[in-house]
């Protein structure tokens, strides 16, 4: 399974990983602008920008091959589908934070839309035929899409 | 306190229709020209820090910004104009020496533009590089006398720098640059067979791999610069002078020596990096030659000995007296060349053109009979394909980029190299904005610079009828001025276009 | 208008060279005919002859054939003769008059021996002297131009098509055992007929097709090899750089060969490690000497003729042997019009050198221009 | 294994390549004979071999050079030392000008005076820190634009001028001592002049005890206050100089 790596060599902390995401995941895909401008609530993005003196990347759920959010899934929400990515259906999802707390990364994180709380997690872009929309668009490919295993 | 008399020099034009808040701006502008406003909630400028360098332009996701200059006019005057005035300010209110970063940019006239080249029509044939071989190598290094040693090609050579094209990335150290400026220099080269320089602050240990395809540079500072340094390295060149300083020596500034840097110099880590004017074993030509015969006997007469000057008034007889000193390359920089810092009026005002030198040392050289025994290399503002099609065609064997490679890697020539704050990650040291230079993408970039300048190359020369690079060297009959008088002529070594 | 020299005139043209490689001579009868049939190749602008073994019994005197614009430029370049040479013979060149051969220049031959003080005061190398008056005079002299200088050779040349140039130098009458012919198409002349090719220096001569987009480049390295190059054509530059590299430097016709249509770089790895050294090295020692753009030349010397066209020939050439007799063309039917039976017909491949040698020669330099030496006395009746 | 060279009217080149053959040839310890002026000796060369030189060595001796000890019996010329890396060099005798010009590491002994410019731009980096102890007294321009390392003028002759015009001026690292009195030399100091602290004896009487051990002549045990200590005006001299356009 191809897994979105962070190069933290190269990241350049810029969070642009966050604004694609943010966009590709709000009701206008296509356009950044439309986005933040028209959307009801400000987008969120599912890619998480870490910064520390030291380093920094943008990481997101790393679809763990077993996975402790869909063991602590109280409704199933949480599911691996045929390619192995992890995904939340959110008819589903009670917001009931469990798989927040089992997420040994905290990379599952919780977001107020307009007095609703969602639960935001990456889901690799999977309806898009190219790469996530993260490494996409990460201006110095310090996100890249590589196959588990293969070296960089 | 007294109030500062300067005034910015750039507006951030921001877009509020497209600023959707997102800060990317933010996180780019090492100079802090962009902040985030807690209270507001805002993205707010602070158009005094912005150096106009593009990065948070570029960055936008919704291109929101745009840079202006910042217009505050001055009462009419021919000769106090507003630069003149500020500068003024600024050295009242500091006592400081001016100091900028990059090449002159002052308006002299730049002969590149003034020389046209010729091509077949009729009596002759083009030739077309799509289908017929055309041959760009050159091999720069000493050649024996030819008619002393009729029989010297039977043996081997003297060492030669062998290039598949006719260009090389010049002097940038370690230091002034990034170390992932380096890497991406160092692989580029070695992808497209040609040579890199190391600059003079040595050649840091992740590049040792690279070796045989760099130049390193002995310097007045003599950093970095050991035995088995100069065993492993391509070549050697010694560097005089740099053409954006000529007679100056260079301040690497102590914010700029970080761990690496002062593993690399062999000095002690946050102190200056000092390089001399003069390098202080030579203080004649003769001192040249012992300096140019030691390195030789430090590596066994099996490398490349160069020598680097600035463009300077004499330099016709000082570029003979370095042939005859033994060197095996002579390098002229003219006063366009780039450098990290220096100081602003010598930029300005020192020197000459490249074209001039290179006009001028060629003939000399081929006067005095030794035109054909060292190879000359121009350096110093050329820009592109056709630049150093016409620097071969004056009579030039290769030519150095520096400055245009930069540019390919994403510099935007805002000048403030010496602030160590380069927001594009090459000329700092700062770990967070070296990261910005990704060396997989930077080597990609200056390769894809040089191969279309080869072809370009090409095209142009078959355009003159010539296969091989070697038959343009010198080849002024190619060249025709346009706009020059008749000394400017005279010295280019052309004729006027028309005639 | 600007004379050839003050201006450079690109031009066309069409090449032929015989060799009767037994040394036996023949009339010009052949040549002029071989030359004719390529006509539509020229413009009647330029034409001309270079013939060896044609001055038997001067055979040891420099035949120095000059074009002189008056009587004025005779007497300042007899100055310098008288000065430099023991003359044996001084005369007009016998012409016949032609209609359509006009304005030609007081045209004159003399045999001569070099006075050896003279020699000796340059240096002792009596080439290097020949070599250096004559492009003195040619230099220096207003109205004055060396048309051939080697011994037992001379340039027959002049402004027309070169069967008319042929008729009006009487070369019927004159038998050489190898003779090369140029017709010329210049894009423009002054009717200058030093101009015309061949050109020469000390034995050598060259008839030339083509232009060299190397020029330049070539002429400034000769340049610093003490030539002077007057004419501004590629055919006089070609010629200094024949005898730099086989005379002044004394590499082989082999060599030289490689050094003017050197071999591609990748070419270069196929020949074997010694090899592609030798010939790397030659190319990068001498780069300024590789002859770049359209050409084919007939080189000739009093040992025999040489045949080369560019590497990747841009222009034609043609070749053909009947027992001891090659020939070299710029097309075939110019020597099918001379010789209908012929055992080989080839035509080079670009860069290749087609060598035709006397018998007992072993390369072109001759023994009368290679190395120092004082000359005798001439030995002409 | 010990070997001889007698250098008469040897090219440096011919006799260069006679001492590296040696050297390959397994020389432990190299006596060169009648040497005069030939350059270069010990250039880049690397190891722990004995070069032991009678006569007056051209210019550039042991430049570049990486290990090794050479000991010269007689002056040696300009250019001594140049951008050494490691190794040592003794001198019976004095240096020319440019002694130790670059150096990055190893330590030079110089029984009597050296030059103008001795010690030029030496360098510092971790352990490696050049040392160069001189006897005498030195040329002006001692120590300019010094980046660290050591150098110890003992001044054994109790000149008063031992030190030269603009000693130390540019210089940001290292440290140079000197054995004399301070006040009459102090305006020729371009740099800040401190003095040296007991417990900097220790080290100076490592280099000293070499100093003596090499030509026999001992100044006797450190006594701080009969030396000042010349450092850096701090790491950055010319960080006020320059303002950015």
């Amino acid at each position: 399974m191809k897994k979105v790596v962070a190069i933290k060599e190269y990241c350049v902390a810029c969070g642009l990983c966050e604004v694609y995401c943010a966009t590709v995941h709000s009701r206008y895909p296509d356009s950044v602008l439309k986005a933040f401008k028209l959307s009801p609530q400000k987008p969120v993005s599912r890619v998480f920008l870490e910064k520390s003196e030291q380093w920094s990347g943008g990481i997101q759920c790393r679809h763990c091959k077993d996975a402790p959010c869909i063991a602590a899934c109280i409704t199933g929400a949480m599911y691996r589908n045929r390619d192995g990515i992890v995904l939340l259906d959110e008819e589903r999802c009670v917001q009931c934070s469990t798989c927040v707390i089992a997420c040994p990364y905290g990379l599952i994180k919780e977001s107020d839309m307009g007095g609703r709380k969602v639960l935001l997690k990456c889901d690799l872009c999977y309806q898009l035929a190219e790469s996530p929309t993260c490494v996409t668009y990460c201006p110095n490919e310090a996100l890249i899409w590589v196959e588990e295993g293969e070296t960089l | 306190m007294a109030i500062s008399l300067k005034l910015p020099e750039f507006l951030v034009v921001r877009d509020k229709e497209r600023c959707i808040e997102c800060q990317v701006c933010v996180n780019q502008c090492a100079n802090e020209a962009h902040i985030w406003d807690q209270d507001l909630e805002q993205v707010v400028s602070n158009d005094v820090a912005c150096v106009n360098c593009h990065r948070c332009v570029v960055y936008c996701p919704t291109r929101a910004l745009r840079i202006e200059e910042w217009k505050q006019d001055f009462k009419k005057n021919a000769n106090w104009d507003g630069i003149s005035i500020k500068q003024t300010y600024l050295q009242a209110e500091s006592g400081g020496t001016l100091l900028i970063g990059m090449g002159n940019d002052k308006a002299y006239p730049i002969y590149w533009d003034h020389l046209l080249l010729n091509a077949s029509q009729v009596t002759n044939p083009s030739i077309d590089p799509l289908r017929e071989p055309i041959e760009l190598r050159t091999y720069l290094g000493r050649k024996p006398d030819l008619l002393k040693n009729p029989s010297a090609f039977r043996e081997e050579l003297p060492p030669q720098l062998q290039l598949e094209v006719p260009v090389m990335f010049s002097a940038m150290s370690f230091g002034s640059v990034s170390l992932n400026t380096h890497r991406s220099l160092a692989a580029a080269a070695s992808e497209l067979g040609i040579y890199w320089n190391a600059g003079e602050g040595g050649l840091h240990e992740d590049l040792f791999s690279y070796s045989p395809k760099t130049i390193v540079q002995v310097a007045s500072g003599r950093f970095g610069i050991n035995a088995s340094m100069l065993k492993r390295a391509g070549g050697i060149e010694i560097k005089i002078g740099q053409g954006a300083k000529p007679g100056i020596g260079g301040h690497l500034p102590g914010e700029k020596v970080e761990e690496d840097v002062s593993r690399t110099r062999r000095i002690p880590y946050g102190s200056d990096a000092i390089s001399p004017a003069p390098h202080h074993d030579i203080y004649s030509i003769e001192d040249l030659r012992q300096l140019i015969y030691s390195l030789k006997e430090a590596t066994a007469y099996e490398r490349v000995v160069g020598v680097k000057v600035a463009a300077v008034h004499n330099i016709a007889a000082i570029a003979s007296g370095i042939a005859r000193a033994g060197a095996d390359i002579i390098v002229l920089d003219g006063f366009r060349g780039g450098t990290g810092a220096a100081p602003l009026r010598i930029r300005d005002n020192v020197g000459l053109p490249a074209e001039f030198a290179l006009a001028a040392v060629d003939q000399r050289l081929r006067e005095e009979g030794i035109r054909n025994e060292v190879s000359l290399v121009i350096a110093g503002g050329i820009r592109n394909s056709a630049d150093i099609i016409k620097a071969i065609a004056l009579g030039a064997d290769a030519i150095y980029i520096g400055t245009a490679a930069l540019i390919a890697l994403g510099c935007h020539m805002c000048q403030k190299c010496y602030t160590g704050k380069c927001n594009w990650g090459i000329a700092t040291q700062q770990p967070d904005l070296v990261r910005r230079v990704n060396p997989k993408i930077g080597r990609e970039r200056l390769v894809n610079l040089v191969r279309s300048w080869e072809h370009e190359m090409k095209e142009m020369l078959g355009g003159m009828g010539i296969n091989a690079i070697e038959s343009l060297r010198g080849n002024r009959l190619m060249l025709r001025g346009v706009g020059l008088n008749a000394k400017e002529l005279e010295i280019l070594g052309i004729k006027a276009a028309g005639e | 208008m600007l004379r050839e020299g003050k201006i450079r005139i690109p031009s066309g043209c069409a090449v032929s060279g015989i060799i009767n490689r037994k040394g036996q001579v023949f009339s010009g009868i052949d040549i002029v005919d071989s030359i004719a049939n390529m006509r539509e190749r020229s413009n009647g602008l330029g034409g001309g002859f270079a013939a060896y073994g044609i001055y038997p019994e001067y055979r040891d005197c420099y035949a120095m054939h000059i074009f002189y614009d008056d009587i004025k430029a005779k007497e300042d370049t007899d100055y310098y003769i008288n000065r430099n040479f023991e003359v044996n013979l001084s005369e007009r060149i016998p012409v016949r008059k032609v209609k359509v051969i006009e304005n030609q220049p007081i045209i004159w031959r003399y045999f001569l021996s070099p006075i050896p003080r003279r020699i000796e005061d340059v240096g002792g190398d009596e080439d290097e002297f020949m070599a250096q008056f004559v492009m003195q005079i040619n230099a220096m002299i207003e109205g004055a131009f060396v048309a051939s200088s080697g011994k037992n050779m001379g340039a027959f040349k002049g402004v027309g098509y070169p069967e008319d140039i042929g008729e009006f130098y009487r070369l019927d009458e004159y038998k050489a055992y190898l003779w090369t012919a140029h017709g010329r198409f210049p894009t423009n002349t002054p009717g200058w007929w030093g101009g015309a090719h061949p050109f020469t220096l000390l034995d050598w001569s060259v008839v030339h097709n083509g232009e060299i987009s190397s020029y330049d480049t070539n002429r400034r390295f000769v340049e610093m090899y003490d030539y002077k190059c007057t004419l501004q054509t590629d055919t006089e530059v070609i010629i200094y750089l024949f005898d730099l590299l086989l005379r002044k430097i004394g590499l082989s016709l082999e060599e030289a060969v490689s050094v003017v249509a050197a071999p591609f770089w990748e070419d270069l790895d196929d020949l074997g490690p010694l090899k592609s050294r030798q010939l790397r090295n030659l190319r990068i020692l001498y780069a300024s000497a590789l002859l770049n753009g359209p050409f084919s030349i007939i080189l000739a010397s009093g040992n025999g003729l040489m045949a080369l066209n560019d590497r990747i020939k841009l222009r034609p050439l043609v070749a053909a042997e009947k027992d001891e007799c090659l020939y070299v063309a710029s097309e075939e039917a110019a020597i099918r019009a001379v010789a209908k039976d012929l055992d080989r017909v080839w035509a080079p491949r670009g860069g290749e050198a087609v060598v035709g040698l006397l018998e007992g020669k072993s390369d072109l330099l001759s023994a009368s221009s290679s190395g120092r030496k004082i000359a005798g006395k001439c030995s002409g009746s | 294994m010990e070997s001889r060279i007698d250098a008469t009217g040897k090219h440096y080149k011919t006799l260069n390549q006679e001492i590296i053959s040696g050297m390959n040839g397994g020389t432990t310890k190299l006596i060169l004979d009648n040497v005069n002026g030939q350059r270069y000796i010990g250039d880049a060369l690397e190891g722990n071999q004995e070069i032991i030189i009678h006569g007056v060595p051209g210019n550039d001796l042991a430049v570049f050079m990486n290990g090794l000890h050479i000991t010269v019996y007689g002056n040696i010329q300009d250019g001594g030392a140049n951008t050494m890396n490691e190794g040592t060099l003794v001198v019976h005798g004095s240096a020319g000008d440019t002694l130790g010009y670059g150096m990055r590491g190893g330590e030079i002994y110089i029984r009597d005076d050296v030059g103008y410019r001795a010690g030029i731009h030496m360098k510092e980096y971790g352990d490696d820190r050049p040392i160069i102890v001189i006897g005498g007294g030195a040329g002006n321009f001692l120590g300019e634009y010094m980046a660290g390392g050591l150098i110890i003028l003992l001044n054994l002759e109790g000149r008063e001028n031992c030190l030269g015009n603009y000693t130390g001026s540019g210089m940001h690292g290292g440290a140079i001592y000197v054995r004399g009195d301070i006040e009459k030399q102090r305006k020729k100091i371009k740099a800040r002049i401190v003095p040296v602290q007991n417990a900097e004896a220790e080290e100076l009487n490592h280099y000293i005890g070499r100093f003596s051990k090499y030509f026999d002549r001992n100044p006797g045990p450190v006594r701080p206050e009969e030396y000042f200590k010349i450092v850096g005006t701090g790491a950055r001299p010319y960080k006020k100089l320059y303002v950015g356009v």
